[in-house]
């Protein structure tokens, strides 16, 4: 069966290791969050200016002054700092980050990605996005293989406008785990109950099969 | 010591006039200058142009001067959550231009530094970065950003004092401190105004000498946006 | 939180090896690394190009690593104050880059942020432009400065916490904030280690992410070039 | 007579207006803060990350950890503060320093000076010179007209290796104050008991008589 947006960020989960600075996107990379291993630190960095962000407050504790990217009220954790937004993005473009897990609309087979504008309709805009594609080292894209019509967001070449070119590494579908290689994704691991066959009907892009290929384990 | 302090927000934006481009410091509706803000919707100065990392919604923040179409080109990063925003936009009364949030930092951080230009690899390969010179540095290709200039830069600050040095607090320090100095005239507001000599000058985040006028604020609304909270257990 | 604290100098000084590139924080004597100084003595590693203001005095600071003819090149911004400093360059056994002190700051800082080249108006038209790419920004000419490289950063701070946080005091601030995140590996010693949670958030001045080790310093000499002072009245 | 170095010293402090950021260079310059008008206010700016520079220290309350550009023991005054160098740099770079006072080797008639190296002999490097020189608005120089052999040094052309270009836009000297305008220097002022010829002969570079040359007056 297809993972839902938990199974997603706790599958994605598994891919932080200690000591690992990380920036979550608004979405599905936010409920990264619930599910780190305990015997793991990582520090979450919030492009606004926060280092170190904790949970929701207490209701009745919230701070105005005190908000993630999402706009979302928060608390901190010991050893958090504040910061400017050219500190922040200082963090971000000079590789201090460790790791960037965002959602996207479209991931090509090349790495790009694109997740900020559908032409004439939706123009939110990138927010912090092509700073964090364009610079960090690791970065995993939390998304849906397809959108609800069934067609795949996982393609040869991105049709949106590109938020990133070759950036992308990694990918975590409610389907499965994909590698980016140098011939198209990669096939590592499938969901619990779902064949390599629905990855890649599910997969408009060049798909090869990962060298053994297994289903998640959790 | 330089005395930066002017007695009231009318003082505070003398000279504002309709055409300027304006820099507003603020994250969501986090640290935004609400009084500058609320005497520019008093003032009614139009065909402005504003740079600032959103728009606000529609009701609070840049909406409220977007409600009464006095900006004419919108700098942003991130504008949703405005629903008159996007009427404006997609009519094309509005002129928007996206930019990457960093390179929005940088581009103030540079006005307020006096370098004019540098390299980012933000938006290297997409539209962002058309018309734009590309150069490879360390095997990664990156674009050239120009440094803002604007006309006035609005800031909100916690604590200030009257040689308009600042403190930031929480998550509201965000661009703030990056626009200041930015513009021609960066004119502070802070949530309390204290004498010079009171804050430690180890501990200001701005120093005054990037503030030309200051004030204390009033009636700060301090809206949360997404209130998200967790039940105590 | 993510712990960077090290017991000793000694281990936080693990990897340094001859012929490597070094940032030092510290404005003359003013908040230099003298621990990891004392350390680099001691390690005796050879062929070190070193970034750092100044190169401190004959028996103190830099002029340790000088004597000891452990440094092959000097990039600075000034290196008076140091007689074997300038022996060993008019004898050519040192090789010295001077560069303009905002250009140095804003190497280290580029590389901090990830910013591979920017445009300074500093030094256009002089010696120091020779081979760099000059470019007319608002009608004054510019030169192209790229952002340092270094495999380790010696920082001094005045208080630290156990994620890396730092906060710096008076003039002792300098070089040291810019160089923090400049260098692979950023190495902090200060005066003062705490608990995480301990500093305020607001005033840290550095943030953890930014350094890779911290230790406790000892012995700290602290010494003073020009004592100048005026008489009690 | 000529000035001494008080005297020029003085002369400069004409200059400051209220609300002026300064920054003083070594030597001379630093002179110049024993001579500001009470009913001016103006804040010095020190280049190691200083503004709100105050006097030297009483004795025995000198602290290593606050010290100014030339390395000496200072104080602060209110509404001082303490930033990094790269900020620092940024209040000079981006003309937030209203006002450069340094000293010089050599001054040439286009406003070129030239105060940090004499090849093979004098290397000590040019500090902040560089940046103050290229950022400032507004740059006097304070110096010697001739060096001790007689020798003038605002010259029609350095021969030493510049610090910058076209920027100096008044020098202050023993014998007078001078402008650099279009032709050449423009000499505005003398030194109380100083001849118009006697600086016309310390000039080598091409000296033009300003509308109305009159002696200083303090």
């Amino acid at each position: 069966m297809a993972l839902d947006k938990n199974g997603i960020a706790q599958r994605i989960a598994q891919e932080l290791k200690n000591g690992y600075y990380v920036n979550l996107g608004i979405g599905i990379p936010t409920l990264v969050a619930n599910f780190i291993p305990k015997e793991i630190n990582v520090e979450f960095q919030s492009e606004n200016g926060v280092l170190g962000m904790g949970p929701f407050p207490f209701e009745g504790e919230e701070d105005a002054d005190l908000i993630n990217a999402g706009k979302q009220t928060i608390t901190t954790l010991k050893g958090a700092s504040f910061f400017d937004s050219a500190t922040s993005f200082a963090m971000i473009r000079g590789k201090h980050v460790n790791l960037t897990i965002l959602g996207a609309m479209e991931v090509s087979q090349t790495g790009d990605i694109a997740n900020w504008k559908i032409p004439g309709k939706m123009v939110k805009g990138m927010g912090g996005a092509m700073d964090l594609v364009a610079s960090a080292e690791n970065i995993i894209v939390a998304m849906m293989h397809t959108n609800r019509t069934g067609i795949s967001k996982l393609l040869k070449k991105c049709s949106l406008p590109l938020t990133g070119v070759n950036c992308v590494k990694k990918i975590v579908s409610e389907l499965g785990v994909l590698d980016i290689g140098p011939n198209g994704f990669i096939l590592r691991e499938t969901a619990p109950g779902v064949s390599i066959e629905e990855v890649i009907q599910a997969t408009e892009g060049d798909l090869i099969l990962g060298d053994e290929v297994h289903e998640m384990s959790f | 010591m330089i005395d930066k302090t002017v007695s009231n927000v009318s003082l505070a934006l003398k000279g504002v006039k309709s055409n300027m481009t304006l820099l507003l410091g603020g994250f969501g509706l986090c640290g935004i200058p609400e009084n500058a803000i609320a005497e520019l919707v008093r003032l009614k100065t139009t065909n402005l142009s504003c740079i600032s990392n959103n728009a606000g919604v529609d009701d609070f923040g840049l909406g409220l001067l977007l409600k009464q179409k006095q900006i004419k080109k919108m700098i942003a990063s991130y504008v949703g959550e405005n629903e008159e925003f996007e009427r404006q936009m997609l009519s094309g009364e509005l002129e928007v231009e996206l930019i990457p949030q960093g390179t929005l930092a940088e581009r103030a951080r540079a006005a307020q530094a006096g370098i004019p230009a540098f390299f980012t690899p933000a938006g290297f390969g997409t539209e962002i970065a058309e018309g734009k010179e590309g150069r490879e540095f360390n095997g990664k290709m990156h674009v050239l950003e120009n440094a803002f200039k604007a006309d006035f830069g609005f800031i909100k600050a916690w604590k200030g004092d009257q040689a308009g040095n600042l403190i930031f607090k929480g998550s509201a320090r965000n661009f703030n401190p990056v626009m200041c100095g930015a513009a021609k005239i960066t004119v502070a507001e802070v949530e309390e105004l204290v004498p010079a000599g009171t804050l430690d000058p180890n501990e200001i985040h701005v120093s005054g000498i990037f503030v030309q006028r200051i004030f204390e604020g009033t009636d700060y609304e301090k809206r949360i946006e997404q209130r998200t909270v967790r039940p105590k257990i």
